[in-house]
């Protein structure tokens, strides 16, 4: 991320993000990619335009790199792929990721819901409140934005004392 | 309905958010704030007392039994943490009226209840919930709402430190989701009791010890441990101060919770010590947080800034009650939950008096207050000499477990360290009291005690840091039991 | 006639892709942001119209078909937009079509540099 | 943009097709990709489309700025709503067994609910901060 | 009117032929989908003759067909352009007149342009046309006449209605 | 042996980092916010890798009215990850919002989004 | 058949991602970005038939959509320098 | 009332005094008459009580149970007693004292001066009666809080950094090191009750005591054990009844009193002895008495010579709580008793020389004892109680901490006591020679210069009396120290 147009920084962005819901796609995850294009390409996109319009799109001065950050990702990334050792196969029907709760959602959800789309099965009812704590953060953050954003109301009298 | 109470703690604050915005009226959506704050104390209450009485309480949401479904799970350690939130919502919710008038655009207060009551939704579900993820969906409430409300503060660095806790705690945040990540990938599962009975077989494999670092420094971000508390002193000081109150008392206590329940239930307290030796990371980590916050604290001349100072060292009290890795240590460590509640609540809201009547918080600001706002002060005195630890106030109590707690690990100089800083504590907070009793009250005459709106919340926090430092049966009972709890393994 | 479809289906396919391909490279080949927009049309048209078209043939589902088609048209209907707009952001941005053709590459590059 | 014909025209067709799309992610969500969020998101593009071909005035005509905040207020209660109902009816929070005589179809009935309580919000809240952040450059002008 | 239940019954069928699930519970919600749609396009004031242009069905059903081939025909030029190893270009900025009556013909012969690979519109004035050229005979060129003559013949074939 | 079949988690990883790099380490602010989407993206894709079945396919059954009785034959992938991301993935927009309204209004009070530039000012607003 | 479809498409959008990533102008790399848009569409249509699961290809209507929408915005923005504006703005370019 | 609500009726009766005061804040009168009965109603309580330990009654009642196993409880005990005694008795004489002294000096804030000092009387009674380690503790911190207000009455620059080594010196020592010695003892002994006999007999490990023992010698702060003397002579900025009442028998006695106590009740004299970690302490006491009258000599203000000499005499206390035997705690106890009769009235007659004279320093005294003849001759008789010589009362503690210091088998410890004896001497008895003997340097300036306000004389004619009478008639505080060596 060198580029000096934070323009092209977005852009960058929104190129990854796209091309990650592309993987997702491939993946099997129909449902996260539809999301992740929709975020990734639309609104994400869109609010970073809105933000760039407001503070322009231009990077003062290089960023000078530091030597703590790169050491932090370092042991991160170090601790990331050490953990990734031991775990299962990519892949691999046989990994316990696929079939403790994840049989009960594919084995009984036609049964017990009776809707096709198993992730949606899983969304609005499984895990329907995780869903509700989902539209609960997007109403929180309307209103965080909103608290941060919204004009005065129109009151002349008070149009002085903003700083 | 009672079966139903520990969905609807949470619900009922998060309904009331919506009617916040609906109403656009600042008094009506403080009167849902304050309904719905005490209404979900009710229920914090009736579900603590059941707990204590029969034992922990499930919910299984949606009808589906764990692990299928998310599961409530409610034992002694969330009904313990529940209650601080809840009171401390309950005793600011009331103090904020005044306060917020002040301090934020009158168009803005309706929003900002609402993001008051999401921050108080968000930590009472992260609190409840027995599922790993729903932590992570309620913990991104809280502190989404929580940039907000800092945003709001009137200085401008209010928004750059609003900025930094977003980048540190949406950091922490993906931590904790990586770490989730990693638990899952090993066992298929998302629910704490569940993690807990298929962990161990998984023990000795390298990603479930990486799952466990991602989720420590997750949550030493969200709890602002030394030496990533950076995010916490500006906000603490630059946010609106019925925020700092609310925020200071609660947001790094959830955050101690988290810590607790994931390293004492999800892993177990076997795995943490015996086999990740938390203790030997706690405890340096912890000391240096003492001591070096303290020594910080005391060179400060904002008196907000100081007291967030404060905080930080007194988080680290809770860690080093954590590092002892044994009842006594736990018990102090959750007691302290519930005492700093309590004194950084009332302090804050000390200064949210001052900020009220005399505009600043800075040192010099507090001159001859003792004299003019004599109940701001003496609610000062009280809840200050609370956090240095004199007896018959809270602070003691905690300290006490806490030094017990070193003196059976055999870890005298932790004890001794703990002491000689909480005269540090008394240096700090000895400066404010002298320059607000001893020095004159620089300004024009008409300055007089805060309104009744501001000193009765104020003073209901000052007597509960006196009232439960005399009579600590209660909250030393509960603590322990949690402790226990949290040492016994599963709940 | 399933082999007939294949047959069809294939030609369309592998001419979508050809044209999609010949378009990518135009895009990398050619001087300057306006001469490229020529060639990324060309993957928007005739690429995507013949691969989806091609697909169509396979889907053996009405509905699918349908979608396809939807796809095609939708491109076909916003694509000479974006193009359009792009084209005229890119003269408002004061960019000056490089019309002596392979004059000099970097010449596009003025107004926002990497 | 409103000047540009050609911009202008397409926006023109597109937008009731995309609300179209919208609706229709959202109300097949149980059988193909898709759902509450991802339409919420469809059908504030197509405002957002609208506002930025036609200017900001134009789509809060269309679209008061109060009245997509209700709707980011409102899709939280209905969400929450269907819960406490059926917590009313006997079964616990978002246990939609209890919504029809046959839980197969109180859980059908369940989905479209909360579905729409998300879809609700989501369409409320990024229509909101498109206003905000839009909004926001014009005072300077 | 005639538009606005015009606009819905397009919309409903698009629902019909989308959905795939034909249950009393799907087509109501197709029908509120398809009002919620038409009523935001009344409110908008978007709903005209240029966003519903039914007047143009016949007219468009023949044109279509014309303008794909003309598409791939140029597409082959480009093509070949591109992957000739001298890249032949000769890009050029070209202006010239439509005969278009309407803002909806001039839209629809400006994307025609665009559309076949080698010419863009890059603006419109009235009835003048702004486009680059990636060779600059492709221009003027007897089928840019014919695209126009076609397109206008288009538009007003659908002013009779 | 570890080798290959883990090396779709060590390219996420990889990307994982250089968002987290971008993130802590750019003082530009915009920059900061791309850098943790970058981040949150790459952790999307590390959960939903590992949800993958390899020859498996999405969980949406087949037979589209859900009377299924041929589930069994099809492997499909693991519907959870997916869930989870989704969530996520909403809670990283709301998480972006909330950084992009604070970046404008920093810009707007200090004139600047480069984080020394912004402490320079502090600290001449100190002294 | 399919396979050579993705591999060229994957192929394609590899030449894009280069203009993308170099430039040089911020309009090569909208055109870029737009094309990738396009080509990813496509890639999940193709996609969708190569792992049998043909009925999501509404995901790529709707991507197509999206896409369109993120390039006017993104356009808007260099025309305008703000996206809830009406008329263009008189100092467009200064900051660029 | 019975005998344990007379226990909780001295802690109460005070602090309603506190109510009144504040009450009667508009009328100077009422407000001393109000303080001037709660004393006296306090001392007839404690007289009382007094009686039913006598008889052999012990009672005691439970406040609150701020740690679960752990009570704030009170409970009447011969110490506590006798000391309880001492306090509320010179109580009455001070204030006494006080209002001919306030008045005199036109100070300000009165009414805030009679709070605090009855409410330091109430926690100094907390601190008499308190059942347990732990409500001592916190008795202790609070007579250390409400004594704050009175340092710093003045409210000036040295009274702030007064106040400041106040509060800094009691505060550290007893938070860090008697805190921790008290959660160590709980660590150990499973409760923190005052039992007779000891808690931690057979339960520390011998190493382990001295240690302890240390802690809370040094972290009792209050007993200005050096090198943790420094906030007695701070202190001396008070007002001279805060001088003479708290920093002469009040916060100083409630620092020896608690070392008697933990001596007695928590470790237990014989288990002392026996183990022998109290002979290092021994040492530290006694270098603290030469040092601080070596230190006193030095001294040419008046009250900073009387601050030095009271951390010299309270180190004889200490010594005879550290010999571990019966009659080292037997005179030890009744020291508390004869140092606070004599010394107060040497501070009484300190403020009233500083009233009616304006002067604070010894060399400014000549021959002001011609003038002042009543307040020299009790100074004079004060000298003597304090040095220890006959008729006065402190005969009778020193005899008792050299026969203990005998009894003990450490004859270094008698020659400190008699080199100590000899120094005091001489430093007391300067000024009433001074004042008899010395001619005046300037007779003009004590033109209108008589004897001190009536109440304050009153108050100091007590109290020297009392001196006399103490040493034809300790049985009283004889008895309550036997009872408290022999259960």
């Amino acid at each position: 991320m060198r580029i000096r147009n934070l323009f092209a920084v977005v852009m960058m962005a929104g190129i990854y993000s796209l091309l990650s819901a592309g993987l997702f796609t491939i993946m099997d995850a129909v449902d996260v990619a539809f999301t992740e294009a929709a975020v990734g390409a639309g609104i994400s996109t869109v609010l970073f335009l809105g933000a760039l319009a407001l503070v322009g799109h231009h990077e003062r001065k290089p960023g000078h790199t530091p030597l703590l950050p790169l050491i932090v990702v370092l042991v991160t990334g170090g601790a990331l792929v050490y953990g990734t050792m031991d775990m299962p196969p990519y892949g691999d029907p046989g990994n316990p990721v696929h079939h403790h709760v994840a049989d009960h959602y594919l084995e009984e959800s036609p049964h017990e819901i009776g809707i096709p789309n198993i992730v949606t099965a899983v969304l609005a009812s499984y895990r329907g409140y995780d869903t509700m704590g989902e539209t609960t953060v997007v109403f929180t953050a309307a209103v965080a934005v909103m608290l941060l954003l919204a004009r005065r109301p129109r009151r002349p009298e008070e149009e002085e004392d903003e700083a | 309905m009672s079966e139903h109470y520990v969905i609807l703690l949470v619900l009922v604050p998060l309904l009331a958010s919506p009617l916040c915005i609906f109403s656009r009226n600042a008094r009506a959506a403080w009167g849902f704030a304050v309904l719905a704050c005490l209404t979900s104390l009710y229920l914090v209450f009736q579900v603590w007392a059941e707990v204590m009485a029969t034992g922990p309480i499930t919910y299984h949401i949606g009808d589906w039994a764990p692990p299928v479904g998310i599961e409530y799970r409610v034992d002694a350690v969330n009904a313990w943490v529940l209650l601080i939130v809840a009171v401390i919502g309950s005793v600011v919710a009331p103090y904020a009226r005044v306060s917020v008038e002040r301090e934020v655009e009158a168009g803005r207060i309706p929003l900002f209840y609402a993001a008051f009551l999401l921050c108080f939704t968000g930590l009472l579900g992260i609190t409840v919930t027995g599922d790993v993820f729903n932590v992570f969906v309620f913990l991104e409430v809280s502190s989404l709402s929580a940039y907000g409300l800092i945003a709001l503060g009137q200085d401008r660095r209010a928004l750059t430190s609003a900025f930094r806790y977003l980048i540190m705690g949406s950091v922490g945040a993906t931590f904790i989701v990586i770490g989730i990540g990693l638990m899952y990938v090993m066992t298929g599962s998302l629910n704490m009791a569940d993690l807990a009975q298929l962990l161990p077989q998984v023990w000795d494999t390298r990603t479930i010890k990486v799952a466990y670092g991602f989720l420590a420094v997750g949550v030493f971000l969200k709890l602002a441990l030394f030496p990533l508390h950076l995010w916490l002193p500006n906000a603490y000081t630059f946010a609106p101060s019925a925020v700092t109150a609310f925020i200071a008392a609660t947001a790094t206590k959830v955050a101690v919770y988290m810590l607790l329940r994931f390293f004492f239930t999800v892993f177990g307290a076997p795995f943490s010590f015996d086999v990740m030796r938390l203790d030997m990371v706690l405890l340096p980590l912890a000391l240096v947080a003492i001591v070096t916050m303290s020594l910080v604290a005391i060179f400060q001349v904002n008196v907000k800034r100081l007291l967030a100072y404060s905080s930080v060292a007194q988080i680290g009290y809770m860690i080093l009650g954590i590092s002892f890795a044994s009842v006594t240590g736990l018990t102090a460590a959750l007691l302290h939950l519930f005492n700093h509640a309590l004194m950084k609540g009332a302090l804050f809201m000390c200064m949210g008096c001052v900020m009220y009547r005399i505009g600043s918080v800075h040192i010099d600001a507090m001159a001859g207050l003792g004299k003019r706002m004599p109940l701001t002060m003496a609610a000062f005195v009280v809840a200050g000499l609370s956090l240095v630890g004199v007896p018959l106030t809270v602070g003691f109590i905690s300290k006490w477990y806490l030094i017990l707690g070193a003196l059976e690990r055999g870890w005298w100089p932790v004890a001794i360290l703990v002491l000689i800083t909480s005269l540090m504590a008394l240096v700090y907070v000895w400066r404010v009291v002298e320059v607000a009793y001893f020095q004159e009250f620089p300004h024009d005459e008409d300055t007089q005690e805060a309104p009744w709106a501001l000193l009765i919340p104020m003073w209901a926090l000052v007597l509960a840091n006196v009232w439960f430092g005399i009579d600590a049966r209660t909250t030393v009972a509960s603590a322990e039991q949690a402790a226990q709890t949290l040492m016994g393994g599963a709940p | 006639m399933t082999a007939l479809l294949d047959g069809v289906s294939w030609l369309f396919i592998l001419g979508g892709a050809f044209f999609t391909l010949t378009g990518a490279l135009g895009i990398l080949r050619l001087p300057d942001v306006f001469t490229r927009m020529h060639a990324a049309g060309m993957t928007d048209t005739v690429g995507a119209g013949l691969l989806l078209v091609g697909l169509c043939f396979q889907a053996g589902d009405v509905f699918i078909v349908f979608r396809l088609l939807l796809i095609v048209a939708l491109l076909w209907f916003t694509s000479p937009i974006a193009t359009h707009a792009l084209a005229k952001a890119a003269l408002h941005g004061e960019m000056d079509p490089d019309l002596a053709g392979l004059s000099d590459p970097s010449r596009g590059g003025e107004p926002s540099t990497s | 943009m409103r000047e540009q014909v050609i911009v202008r025209v397409g926006a023109k067709v597109l937008v009731p097709f995309i609300i179209l799309f919208g609706l229709y992610v959202h109300f097949h969500g149980d059988y193909s990709p898709g759902g509450g969020f991802q339409a919420g998101v469809i059908l504030a593009a197509a405002f957002v489309l609208y506002g930025l071909v036609y200017g900001l005035d134009a789509v809060q005509r269309v679209l008061p700025p109060a009245f997509v905040q209700a709707c980011a207020a409102l899709g939280v209660m209905v969400f929450a709503g269907v819960g406490v109902l059926t917590m009313f009816l006997g079964g616990n929070f978002l246990g939609y067994g209890v919504l029809a005589h046959d839980p197969e179809h109180g859980q059908h009935y369940g989905i479209i609910g909360v579905e729409a309580g998300v879809v609700i919000t989501v369409f409320g809240v990024m229509v909101s901060i498109f206003y905000l952040f839009a909004g926001r450059g014009r005072r300077s002008g | 009117m005639g538009r606005t239940i015009g606009l819905w019954i397009l919309l409903f069928a698009l629902w019909l032929a989308l959905s795939g699930h034909y249950t009393p519970l799907f087509l109501a919600f197709g029908v509120g989908t398809c009002s919620v749609a038409v009523y935001v396009a009344v409110r908008m004031e978007i709903l005209d003759r240029e966003s519903a242009p039914f007047h143009l069905s016949w007219g468009v059903v023949t044109y279509l067909p014309w303008l794909a081939w003309e598409v791939l025909k140029s597409n082959v030029q480009v093509a070949r352009i591109i992957l000739s190893p001298s890249l032949p270009i000769n890009p050029s900025m070209v202006h010239f007149k439509g005969s278009q009556k309407t803002d909806l013909g001039r839209f629809i012969y400006a994307n025609s342009i665009t559309l076949t690979p080698g010419t863009i519109t890059t603006g419109i004035d009235d009835d003048d046309f702004e486009v680059h050229a990636l060779i600059s005979d492709a221009v003027d060129g007897s089928e840019e006449n014919e695209m126009n003559r076609k397109v206008t013949a288009l538009e007003g074939a659908g002013a009779g209605h | 042996m570890t080798l290959l079949s883990h090396y779709n988690y060590w390219v996420v990883i990889l990307l994982m980092m250089v968002g987290f790099y971008t993130m802590i380490s750019r003082g530009n602010l915009i920059k900061k916010m791309v850098g943790l989407n970058v981040f949150q993206t790459s952790v999307f894709m590390l959960y939903i890798s590992m949800g993958k079945i390899r020859g498996g396919t999405a969980p949406i059954l087949m037979d589209a009215h859900g009377e299924s009785s041929e589930t069994a034959h099809v492997l499909y992938s693991n519907p959870l990850p997916h869930v989870l991301i989704l969530t996520a993935i909403v809670v990283g927009i709301a998480t972006t919002a909330v950084g992009l309204a604070l970046i404008v209004r920093i810009k707007e009070t200090y004139g600047s989004i480069e984080e020394d530039e912004i402490n320079q000012i502090e600290a001449e607003g100190a002294a | 058949m399919f396979a050579v479809a993705a591999g060229a498409l994957l192929l394609a959008m590899g030449m894009a991602m280069i203009r993308a990533l170099r430039g040089p102008t911020v309009y090569d790399r909208v055109l870029a970005l737009n094309n990738l848009g396009t080509k990813t569409v496509l890639l999940i249509a193709v996609a969708g038939f190569l792992t049998h699961r043909p009925d999501f290809t509404d995901l790529a209507l709707i991507y197509a959509l999206i896409n369109f929408i993120g390039t006017i915005a993104v356009l808007k923005y260099f025309e305008y320098g703000d996206l809830g504006a009406e008329s263009p703005r008189t100092v467009a370019t200064e900051d660029m | 009332m019975t005998p344990p609500a007379l226990v909780l009726a001295s802690l109460l009766i005070p602090a309603l005094g506190t109510v009144f005061v504040l009450l009667l804040r508009k009328n100077p009168n009422a407000r001393e008459a109000a303080s001037l009965v709660t004393a006296g109603v306090l001392f007839g309580t404690v007289l009382r009580v007094y009686r039913a330990v006598m008889a052999g009654d012990r009672p005691a009642i439970v406040l609150a149970e701020p740690i679960p196993g752990i009570p704030i409880e009170l409970e009447a005990e011969p110490l506590g007693v006798l000391f309880a005694l001492i306090a509320s008795f010179l109580w009455i004489v001070t204030t006494l004292y006080a209002i001919g002294y306030m008045r005199g000096h036109h100070e300000e804030n009165q009414t805030r001066f009679y709070t605090f000092f009855a409410f330091a009387i109430a926690s100094v009674m907390g601190v008499a009666f308190a059942g347990n380690l732990f409500t001592l503790f916190i008795f202790y911190e609070v007579l250390s809080l409400s004594t704050f207000p009175l340092v710093t009455h003045a409210g000036t620059e040295a009274a702030k950094r007064a106040g400041r080594i106040y509060l800094g010196v009691l505060f550290s020592t007893s938070i860090v090191f008697q805190l921790l010695a008290i959660i160590w003892t709980y660590a150990i002994a499973g409760t923190l009750d005052f039992t007779s006999g000891g808690i931690l007999s057979g339960r520390a490990a011998a190493g382990v005591v001295p240690i302890l023992l240390g802690l809370f010698v040094f972290g009792v702060g209050k007993a200005a054990v050096m090198p943790f003397h420094r906030w007695l002579p701070a202190a001396m900025v008070a007002p001279t009844p805060v001088s003479a009442l708290l920093h002469a028998v009040a916060v100083v006695k409630a620092g020896v009193f608690s070392i008697l106590k933990i001596t007695v009740y928590i470790f237990g004299i014989d288990f002392l002895t026996q183990v022998g970690a109290s002979v290092w302490l021994m040492w530290v006491a006694a270098a603290t008495i030469i040092l601080g009258s070596l230190v006193a000599f030095t001294k040419d203000n008046l009250k900073a010579r009387l601050a030095y000499s009271t951390v010299s005499q309270l180190s004889y206390i200490v010594l005879g709580a550290m010999l571990a035997n019966a009659s080292g705690i037997i005179g030890g106890g009744m020291h508390i008793a004869m140092h606070a009769f004599g010394k107060i009235t040497l501070f009484f007659c300190a403020g009233a020389i500083m009233v009616v004279a304006h002067k604070t320093e010894i060399s400014q005294l000549k021959g002001l004892g011609r003038t002042m003849p009543v307040t020299f001759f009790a100074f004079f008789i004060g000298t003597l109680s304090i040095v220890g010589l006959p008729p006065a009362g402190g005969s009778w503690s020193k005899w008792f901490l050299g026969m203990g210091a005998l009894e003990a088998g450490q004859v270094g410890l008698v020659a400190v006591l008699m080199l100590s004896s000899l120094l005091s001497l001489a430093y007391l008895m300067e000024i009433p020679l001074k004042g008899f003997f010395y001619a005046p340097d300037e007779a003009p300036h004590h033109e209108g210069v008589h004897e001190a306000p009536t109440p304050s004389l009153i108050a100091i004619v007590a109290t020297a009396v009392a001196c006399l009478i103490l040493f034809v008639f300790p049985e009283p505080f004889y008895e309550l120290m036997t009872l408290v060596v022999t259960p």
